[in-house]
């Protein structure tokens, strides 16, 4: 008998949607063209291309024409960033933003400063919240961009966009989010939100790895990172991933029919499961806000137990978690949000992130429940840490 | 990734806990990653008659710990003593790269014990 | 009934091959995990990834942690170029290419002269072949990277790459090539050639858009081009795209098998394509070497014909081919290939690139025999420019 | 992306060639692209009875010239001054929007032509 499977690992990549790779799959073998051919095959590809522009733009708000095609959710990080570096330098040379970014915001600005460049990061409260104070205090009349993460992958933190991008665009300081955990999950609009730049990554929504895209807001101007043909308007060069942006296309296409449900039934499930590994193991905590916080991941620290102890022990039994971000070497390090939220350092070891998808039900989080408790108790007994209660 | 054999231990962590009557006690800690391994050996004429472990870390140090008791019980202090890393990760049937030293932070804990009793 | 479809512009990009289709499909849906989660799913994916390198590896006599996936050959061309420059800036700020590069490196170049760094382009004769001796002249204490293309896109001339990175080699300058048109195509070896950097992409060769390897030797010290995750042992950032690599290594795989065939069969089809046209269309000529040349292609100009107006007119009767490079933005610019090979700009203007695969047939070939002739005949006649004789 | 019409015309080139006994001629070159069209019209008391034209230019061009020698003929010039770009568009359903000066070299081939006789 082949053993129970539940992955509630989301926030890592998602199994795509077999609605996406059906609609991926005629580009490969058959309607291969290069987009940026002249010829019916070229012609083919573009109008595919077009379309799923069309589809993206439409999720979050934004007119096709201002929306680029990446390779994933760190190039779109990677060109913002450094994009607008490199244009606006001779306006200023002070970025801001936070000390719980993604790695891809975090390098890119250690880089920068490597070059020159002047980086405040902001630090977050307890609960992950950004401090608004800090960042208000931070604006300096160098001050060229804003980059500030609209859903933390660690532990759903949502910030509160519309506020700081208004700061932003009071002082005429660009403003970029990193909505690559948030697009697909919740409603974002671009325009309510009032940002520049917005990133976003395919295999987060159910879509292919290895495609995003980074929205550029009309009349904002910056380097391209890439360069070459000049194919997205000279804004990116490279023969464009048709099957890819195909499949991102469609990813958000159905990620934006399926919003509501992902708030009431994918949320409906998290709680279960945070409230079932509250009440059934003793000494877990929550880590971050409980409520400005993604609907569909919870991240628990479970007192005593080493993280990945716990997740392989739970891979044993078929249950695919994180303990943090896997955007990494295959190596775990200490997560540096948890160690931003500040607290116990063990505890931040014991730390484990499930999150769940439009494909996870019910049975997934019973069967979790099922098996937890007991697992936990075990990695309880043989720690030298542990003493109940 | 893990090999069976390290897959079997981690999921049953055999000889875990404390032992009331020990002889002999260790705790060690790796600085670096920070994982923690306490031994509890119940030593009778030079030899190893129960043996106990406790670690707070990743599964290759879990692994490495139970097997290190497993392979200690009923054997002598003396053969103990030439315990290898290698005969360890045999036992275990490998180790990711990543976690071998999982395997330094046991040896290390059964040699403090062995060493003071 | 359906009209024929022969596609001739391979050098565009490659219809997928059935088998390298079915080779990725199970890493969208079901093994769809993230390469760098430990968990199983995570680990499948990492096995698929690590056999990929050692298909990419194989292909080009290369070990395995040596290569570096990209998002393709655009991304690598990048890569080399400015991770090379940002990394050995002190050594010296001056780099040698030449100027029938694809634009991946011409437009970096560009770029790079605009932060600081002293390009010298090396031009060719009228036969596409680099001017060795230019570029002996042009080395000095300051450069560090010769960058000099492979097999060149538009009229398939080979360099003789050993050659120059034995130059190269000899001053301790850091050596790349763009093979990006030659592996998988004919036999490309990086210890024979004695590169230290090489771009590929896999849609050249019936391999998925989007992806793509550089080629670093063991000891070659450079910036990655991409910040983030430490993915790649920290050379490039980004979840990689494990189906598309999956499918890169599967295309290296089978083009090192079919590569005695494609020079052989492929050849003769090139070959019999090209002297039919000869042969049947008068006031036609071969632009570039015809010896140092890839085996699949042909670029030949039909005097007062626009290239343009022959590709569409093609294009109407299922016919695709190039006026040149196809990697940009769907206009037709002037290439600047044929610009660099001097001679008439209206039969540069005139041009038209037939780029063959293994996937296609003497009847193909035939096809086109037939229609082109009573094309051009019907254009030279709606030309004010043509005289016959 | 070439609409049914143009295709046809790029296809069969109608009134392709010069015209031995011309009334009115033009050759104009655009300077940016490079395509270049010649016209050659017959006028007999005010009308077009023939008209030809010889292009060496893209796709675009190419419909557009053959378009106008198409609605030229068998009308008078004072009609034809009123040819339009958005007739010809009309008539060929569109062009693809990089190649919509095709029709402005087609137009000034057409006023050269009938402003010098
Ligand atoms: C918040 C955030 N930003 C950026 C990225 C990078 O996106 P990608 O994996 O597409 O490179 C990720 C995930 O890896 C993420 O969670
Ligand atoms: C010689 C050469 N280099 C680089 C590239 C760029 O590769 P990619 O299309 O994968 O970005 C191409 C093709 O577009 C090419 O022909
Ligand atoms: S990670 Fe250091 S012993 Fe396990
Ligand atoms: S490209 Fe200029 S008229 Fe055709």
């Amino acid at each position: 008998m082949k053993m129970r499977q539940v992955y509630l690992d989301n926030n890592a990549t998602t199994p795509v949607d077999p609605r996406v790779f059906e609609a991926m799959r005629p580009y490969y073998v058959e309607d291969f063209g290069n987009a940026a051919s002249i010829h019916t095959y070229g012609q083919k590809a573009h109008c595919a291309v077009e379309d799923a522009r069309g589809q993206v733009a439409d999720l979050i708000r934004a007119r096709p024409n201002e929306i680029l095609f990446t390779s994933g959710g760190t190039e779109s990080d990677n060109t913002a960033l450094r994009g607008v570096a490199a244009r606006h330098q001779s306006r200023g040379n002070h970025i801001i933003t936070t000390s719980i970014e993604h790695s891809a915001i975090l390098r890119t600005c250690e880089q920068l400063e490597k070059e020159g460049f002047c980086i405040t990061y902001i630090p977050v409260d307890r609960k992950g919240m950004v401090r608004l104070d800090k960042l208000k205090e931070a604006i300096d009349d160098q001050t060229i961009l804003i980059s500030v993460m609209h859903g933390n992958n660690e532990i759903g933190a949502i910030q509160s966009i519309e506020h700081i991008a208004a700061m932003a665009r009071e002082r005429k300081i660009l403003f970029h989010t990193d909505a690559v955990q948030t697009v697909g999950k919740i409603g974002v609009n671009v325009e309510e939100l009032s940002v520049d730049l917005l990133s976003l990554s395919a295999h987060k929504m159910h879509g292919p790895k290895g495609v995003g895209a980074l929205y550029i807001r009309r009349g904002v101007s910056m380097n391209p990172l890439l360069f070459g043909g000049s194919h997205e308007r000279s804004r990116r060069a490279g023969t464009l991933d048709v099957p890819g942006i195909v499949g991102l296309g469609k990813a958000c296409e159905l990620s934006n029919e399926a919003l509501e449900a992902f708030n009431t039934r994918v949320r409906a499930l998290r709680d279960k499961l945070e409230k079932g590994i509250l009440e059934q193991i003793p000494d877990t905590v929550v880590n971050g806000s409980r409520t400005e916080r993604l609907p569909h991941l919870t991240n628990i620290s479970f007192r005593s137990v080493e993280g990945e102890a716990l997740l392989i022990s739970l891979d044993f039994q078929g249950v695919a978690v994180s303990t943090g971000s896997a955007c990494s070497s295959g190596t775990v390090e200490p997560s540096h949000v948890l160690t931003a939220l500040g607290g116990n350092q063990k505890l931040r070891d014991s730390a484990i992130r499930f999150s769940l998808s439009r494909m996870n039900t019910k049975n997934d989080v019973d069967y979790v429940l099922q098996i937890l408790p007991g697992i936990v108790e075990r990695m309880r007994e043989v720690s030298p840490l542990y003493r109940a209660g | 990734m893990y090999s069976e054999k390290a897959r079997q231990l981690i999921t049953e962590l055999p000889n875990r806990g404390t032992l009331a009557n020990a002889t002999h006690t260790s705790s060690v800690e790796n600085p670096v990653c920070g994982d923690i391994t306490h031994f509890y050996l119940r030593v009778e004429n030079g030899v190893i008659c129960d043996c106990r472990f406790q670690t707070f870390g990743c599964p290759g140090a879990l692994a490495a710990s139970a097997a290190v008791t497993v392979l200690c019980k009923g054997r002598t202090l003396n053969e103990v003593q030439q315990l290898t890393r290698k005969a360890i990760l045999e036992y275990l049937g490998g180790l990711p790269s990543h976690k071998l030293h999982g395997v330094d932070l046991a040896i290390e804990a059964l040699r403090q014990a062995i060493g003071k009793s």
